[in-house]
Parts: structure tokens; C-alpha cells; sequence
């Protein structure tokens, strides 16, 4: 099967990409929205930590 | 007895007070002290039950108050802020309703009465809207001379009232506690008893906890 | 216990009697949107006839919404809902007899002009009484359902909006049934059913949403 | 009895539960990866083609997981908020909370590929088919459930009246299923099912349920992954989190 034949599907390409592409884009963009909010997260927390350590 | 057993309050992000522990007897009242935003509204309504504090417990004859549910609620009256009273509704029938849910047969005249006493005369049956905010503060607390619950929680009490309605208050607490009732207030007057005890309870900058 | 519920309905709608431009908002609000949809379809009449159920339900519906808001917002703001939740009554009674009265006054009105309403799109005689009937049914439990979302949203901004985009979903099966049953008889299949399991919805609404709503109502007031 | 009770509710403390999360997050994305390349390797190369639908049916390899995970993710957010509701815990509000999310982008995402399967079969995007519509719902339901946490400040609330809204939601759930299946019956609607059509072969069923596998793994790596955020904020101001190595760095 040669590739044009596989991503052409049938005749189907375009639904069965779609379907697949728009769920890994998903999936691959939650983990990274998650991840940037986690640093987000920390640089602010961290922040806060040190600030109260320097009053003290 | 009310007892208050290692109590911890956060709103929002504020650790208002923790480990907060005391007690009051019957024939007891209790005056809360400290400044805005040092948590006595807090404190007060934790001891209603109507918040639910992140630590500890309010025990009230050594049961928690969250089993008693609403057995609780008939050895209490609560006095807030907020009056309580329906604006369209006039004061007869603000006392009445508030007394039918709370569980007391109240006569028509009885009330009349209670407003009388609370120096409404002539404005029971007019809508409460059209009163002044003390005499609507007066409405709310007409609820105190019918009811028999021992435990009252007054928080500033004595807000928007006048002299005489101070005076009258005052001897009203000063009876109640005098009938083995307890009193939990807020308030920047003086409460003088001539019976009973009176307990300090400072929140905030002072050490927490300590009566 | 019941004297407690009577005296929260009994007050409920004298407060709504005494501020009754409230009472007719709701019903205007329902009138209007049922008398618009055929200026937006076209007043070909068979046509009308086949979305009347659909048309009428879904106003009821966004009517109930609109009043939603209000139902403990009003006791929330002068402090007697703060009373009521520390009364020697189950809280749930008390959400009940709110719930009854706020059904009287924005429910029951709906189901009573609902017929007018049913004439302008032509249904027949036997297709308005099931209407009522359907209302009747209907509306309670989209009150009660109703009531859980007004409670959660206590206070909050924007509280009307997101009241409506919380209970919406939740009121699905009972618009559902409702429609289905007037169209039901229009198509001559026989409403039944359709009242049967309205019925079903409101006793369950009955049982369930006056607890879930008083659970609510105590996060809320904190 | 009681020692076991007490195990629990140590391990529901956010101290604990923050590096046991920390440690289960890669673990899970190992697995979650595995299991879908193998399932991404069974949908195209090992699965036959279809002799009715052609090679168009290979999106129920993708939608039904993400269907199934849409569903299953809300029964597991109202089970952490009933728990969170009954013990008091501060942990299983903030469960549900991180959740939400993953679940509304699986209803999102069963709903998008059902379309995109829909065109070539039914030759609509949309069909009010009972599966959809349910599923759209569900939709709202979890906005529902992220609109009204995101509108109360104060957490302790926002958790708490969530956790109220999707135990309201669970049991309203087979209620709104059973009503639109009514609905869509007796309107003679598009009552298809994708899987109805081709002859579920072996091979299929057991595609399917590697991708589900995969699905239910990617989705508890990025729930507790963003736990994790949600414990950090919450619990900024202890000082287990003021230690942690990578607050100091």
C-alpha cells in the first residue's frame, strides 16, 4: 500500500484524518496546556514562598 | 453548654483564627472583641452552623452541632448583620411568620405586644420599608422577647438603634442571661450584668484562643 | 411541620402580590415568544400547527428560567434566608414551600393562558386540554429542577445566565414529554404515555430536588 | 477496620497525594502512549476493511474510546464529589475539579469525529440520532459543571456546590438518555449506531478496547498531572509546599 493510498482511505480521507487529526491535536495540546499551567503555577507559588521568607 | 472545640476558620484565602477553644455556661455571656476583619462574624456564624469551619468542632451539650441538625437550631436565635425581616411585609407579620417557623405559638396580640415593647407603637402593621433603620433593626429583635431559646448569638446588636432602644436592649440581655440564658455578642457597648458572668474573648492581634 | 411550609407559601405570594409587575414579566415574557414564532416562520398554518407543542414548551421552559433567578435571591439579600436556615424545620420543607408558592405565581399562570396561545397556532380543542395537562405536570418539576440552579448560583455574578446554562440540560426529559404529548395527540397516538412519565419526572423531582436544593442553598449562604 | 479507614484518609491529605501523583504521571503517559500506538498500529494495518462502509468506519476507533471516556469520566467526577461531599475532604473536590476538563474535551471530541463519520454515512453532518444528542448534553453538563466552578471565588464553595451539580447530573444522566431515546423512537429519527452496521469482528472489538485503554490512561496522567496545579495553588501557604524542591529551585 503506498502512502498516498492510505492517507486517500478509500475515498474516506478526509472524514477519517479528520476524526484522527482533531483528536491527536487534542490530546497533544491538553498535556502541554497542562504542563505550561503547572509552570505557571509554580513560578507564582514560588514567588509567594520567597516573598514570605523575606519578610520573615 | 456551648463548648467550642479547637475551631478553625479560613475564608477565602485568610486563616482567620485556629485552635480556638472555650466554653460558656448557662447564666454566661460572652463578649467577642478585636477588630475589622478578625473573624467575630465568622466565629458567630460557625457557631450557628451556618458555616462550616475547616477544622475542629461546636459542641453544644457535648454533641457536635452538625449531628444535632436542626435540633440545634431551637436552642438558638441569631441576630446578624442583615435584619432578616421582609421589606413588603409589615411587623406584625414579620414576628408572626418568624415565629410560626421557629416552632412558637404566637398570638396576634402577643406580637403586637413584643413590637409595643420594642417601641413600634403605631408602626406594627405598616411595611416595614417605610421604617427607619433603627426601627427596622427593632423589628428584627422583637423576635427576642418570644423566644425561648437559651443560646442568643447578637452580632452588633446595638447598630442604627437610638438611646432609649440601647437601654431597652441592654436590659433585655441583662434579663435573659440573668434567666440562665447565654450570650454570645459583638458590639462597642457596654453590657453591665448585675448576675451572671461576663467573658472576654479578644480575636486577632492578641494570642488566639485564650479567654 | 406542615404549619411551616404553609405560613413559606402563604408568605411567598403575598410578597408577590405586593410586587406583581414581577408576576406579569414572566407571562408577557412567555406570551411574547410564543406569538413570535410565527412572524419568524410564516403564518402557513399547518406548519404552525406541527410546532405548537415544541414552540409552547420551550417557552414555558425559558420562561421558568427567566424567574429563576429570583426565587432566593430576594431572602438571600435582607438576611431571611439566613434566618431560615436556622429554623427547628427541615430545610428542605422550607425549599419546598418556597418552590410550591414560586410555582404558583410563574408556573400556574403559564399553563392557564397556555390554550390562548394554542388557538393562535390552530391546535384543536382535545390538543389544548392535554397542553394544560402537560403544563400542569411540567412546570413543577422544572421548578424544582430549577431550584437546585438557582441555589448553586446564590450570589454569584452573572448568576441569571449561568442558572439557565446549568439547569437547561438537566430539564431535557421534561420538555420532552411535555412537547411529546401534545404532539402525541395531535398525531393521534394517544398522550398517555407521555403524562405517565411527566408524572414519573415530578414525583422524582419531588422527592429528590428539595434536598439537593437545600444542600445548595447551605454552600451558598456560607 | 479502623486502621485501614485511617490509612485512607492519610493518603487523602494533598501532602501525600502530591508526590504519589508526581510518581504515577509518567508511569501512566508510558502507558497510555504504548497502549494507543499499538491501538493507532491495530486501527490501520491489522483491522480489515469494512465490506459495507469501506475504510470510513476506522473513526469508530477514535470515537467510541472518547465517547466511552466522556461517560465514564463523569460517573468517576461524581463518585470523587459525592466522597468529597460525605468525608469532607479537601482532595476529592479538587479530583473532580481537574477532570472536568478532560472529560468535556472527550464529549467534545466523540461528538466532532460522530460528525465527521456521520457526512460520509448519512450524508448530514448532524443527525439527531439518540447516541448525539446525548452526548451533546453531557457537553453541557460538564460546562455546566466548569462554568459554575469558574464563577465562585471562594473554592471551598466552588468545590462543594460542583460537587452537588455533578451528583445531580449522574443521576439525571440515564433519565436524559432514556427520555431522547423515547424522543428520537417515536420521531423515527436516525437511530444508528456506528457499530451496528459492519459486523463487529474480533479484531475490531479488541482495537477498540486497547484505543478505551490508551483513552483511560491519557486521562488519568493529565488529570492527576493538573491535580498536581490545582493542590499547589490550594495549598500555596502550608509548609509542605513552601519545601518542595521545586518551589525552592
Amino acid at each position: 500500500m503506498s502512502l498516498s493510498e492510505f492517507l486517500y482511505m478509500g475515498g474516506y480521507g478526509l472524514y477519517v484524518w479528520g476524526s484522527f487529526g482533531v483528536t491527536a491535536l487534542f490530546m497533544i495540546m491538553e498535556p502541554i496546556l497542562v504542563h505550561r499551567r503547572r509552570r505557571a503555577v509554580l513560578q507564582r507559588v514560588s514567588r509567594i514562598v520567597r516573598m514570605k521568607e523575606v519578610e520573615r | 453548654m456551648l463548648e467550642i472545640v479547637d475551631l478553625e476558620c479560613v475564608r477565602g484565602d485568610r486563616r482567620l483564627f485556629s485552635g480556638l477553644a472555650f466554653s460558656l455556661e448557662s447564666g454566661e455571656l460572652l463578649h467577642l472583641h478585636g477588630h475589622n476583619g478578625s473573624g467575630k462574624t465568622t466565629l458567630m456564624r460557625a457557631i450557628c452552623g451556618l458555616i462550616r469551619p475547616t477544622a475542629g468542632e461546636v459542641q453544644w451539650n457535648g454533641t457536635d452541632i452538625r449531628r444535632l441538625g436542626e435540633e440545634f437550631n431551637r436552642e438558638l436565635a441569631y441576630v446578624g448583620h442583615r435584619n432578616g425581616i421582609k421589606d413588603d411585609l409589615t411587623g406584625v407579620e414579620n414576628l408572626r411568620i418568624s415565629c410560626v417557623l421557629d416552632g412558637i405559638a404566637v398570638s396576634e396580640a402577643k406580637a403586637w405586644d413584643a413590637l409595643e415593647q420594642m417601641g413600634l407603637k403605631g408602626c406594627e402593621d405598616l411595611p416595614v420599608r417605610v421604617l427607619s433603620q433603627g426601627q427596622k433593626r427593632r423589628v428584627s429583635l422583637a423576635r427576642l422577647l418570644l423566644h425561648a431559646s437559651p443560646l442568643w448569638i447578637l452580632d452588633e446588636p446595638f447598630t442604627a438603634l437610638d438611646k432609649a432602644a440601647v437601654g431597652f436592649l441592654q436590659t433585655v440581655i441583662r434579663s435573659h442571661v440573668e434567666r440562665a440564658g447565654m450570650v454570645i455578642l459583638t458590639t462597642h457597648q457596654e453590657v453591665s450584668l448585675t448576675r451572671g458572668q461576663v467573658k472576654q474573648l479578644q480575636l486577632g492581634w492578641k494570642g488566639d484562643g485564650d479567654v | 411541620m406542615f404549619e411551616a411550609f404553609l405560613i413559606i407559601v402563604r408568605r411567598d405570594i403575598t410578597l408577590a402580590m405586593r410586587r406583581r409587575s414581577d408576576l406579569f414579566t414572566t407571562l408577557f415574557f412567555f406570551v411574547i415568544v410564543v406569538s413570535l414564532f410565527p412572524l419568524g416562520i410564516g403564518p402557513e398554518m399547518n406548519t404552525l400547527r406541527l410546532i405548537a407543542p415544541g414552540v409552547v414548551w420551550v417557552a414555558a421552559l425559558l420562561a421558568s428560567m427567566l424567574a429563576l433567578e429570583r426565587l432566593f435571591a430576594a431572602d438571600f439579600e435582607d438576611g431571611t434566608l439566613e434566618q431560615m436556615l436556622l429554623v427547628p424545620q427541615p430545610l428542605s420543607l422550607l425549599v419546598l414551600g418556597k418552590v410550591t408558592a414560586h410555582w404558583l405565581v410563574t408556573g400556574l399562570p403559564l399553563a392557564i393562558v397556555a390554550p390562548l396561545l394554542g388557538l393562535q397556532y390552530d391546535l384543536s380543542p382535545e390538543a389544548l386540554g392535554v397542553l394544560v395537562v402537560s403544563l400542569l405536570l411540567g412546570t413543577p418539576a422544572l421548578s424544582l429542577i430549577g431550584a437546585i440552579g438557582a441555589a448553586l448560583t446564590l450570589g454569584l455574578r452573572g448568576g441569571g445566565v449561568l442558572v439557565s446554562l446549568l439547569v437547561l440540560p438537566l430539564c431535557i426529559p421534561v420538555l420532552i414529554f411535555g412537547a411529546g404529548a401534545v404532539e402525541a395527540n395531535v398525531s393521534g397516538l394517544g398522550e398517555q404515555g407521555h403524562l405517565s412519565m411527566l408524572g414519573a419526572l415530578l414525583v422524582l423531582s419531588l422527592l429528590f430536588s428539595p434536598l439537593a436544593a437545600s444542600a445548595a442553598l447551605r454552600i451558598s449562604a456560607e | 477496620m479502623n486502621s485501614r479507614l485511617i490509612n485512607w484518609f492519610k493518603f487523602s491529605s494533598p501532602a501525600t497525594y502530591y508526590p504519589l501523583a508526581g510518581r504515577l504521571v509518567p508511569l501512566f503517559s508510558v502507558i497510555a502512549l504504548v497502549l494507543i500506538g499499538v491501538g493507532l498500529y491495530m486501527s490501520f494495518f491489522i483491522a480489515p476493511t469494512d465490506y459495507k462502509q469501506g475504510e470510513g468506519y476506522r473513526i469508530i476507533f477514535v470515537h467510541v474510546p472518547a465517547a466511552w471516556m466522556s461517560m465514564f469520566i463523569y460517573v468517576v467526577m461524581a463518585v470523587w464529589s459525592g466522597l468529597g461531599l460525605v468525608f469532607n475532604t479537601r482532595l476529592s473536590a479538587m479530583m473532580a475539579k481537574a477532570l472536568a476538563p478532560t472529560g468535556a474535551m472527550f464529549a467534545f471530541l466523540a461528538l466532532w469525529t460522530g460528525a465527521f463519520w456521520g457526512k460520509p454515512m448519512w450524508g448530514a453532518w448532524w443527525v439527531w440520532d439518540a447516541r448525539l444528542t446525548s452526548e451533546l448534553i453531557l457537553l453541557f453538563l460538564y460546562i455546566g459543571f466548569i462554568a459554575l466552578q469558574g464563577a465562585i471565588d471562594d473554592p471551598r464553595r466552588a468545590d462543594r456546590a460542583g460537587a452537588i451539580l455533578a451528583l445531580v447530573g449522574v443521576v439525571n444522566i440515564p433519565i436524559i438518555y432514556f427520555s431522547v431515546k423515547w424522543w428520537n423512537t417515536l420521531h423515527q429519527g436516525a437511530s444508528v449506531s456506528i457499530t451496528k452496521g459492519s459486523s463487529m469482528g474480533q479484531v475490531m472489538l479488541w482495537t477498540m478496547l486497547i484505543m478505551t485503554l490508551g483513552f483511560w490512561a491519557y486521562s488519568i496522567a493529565v488529570s492527576l498531572a493538573r491535580v498536581r496545579s490545582i493542590i499547589l495553588e490550594r495549598e500555596r501557604d502550608t509548609t509542605w509546599v513552601s519545601e518542595l524542591p521545586e518551589v525552592r529551585g
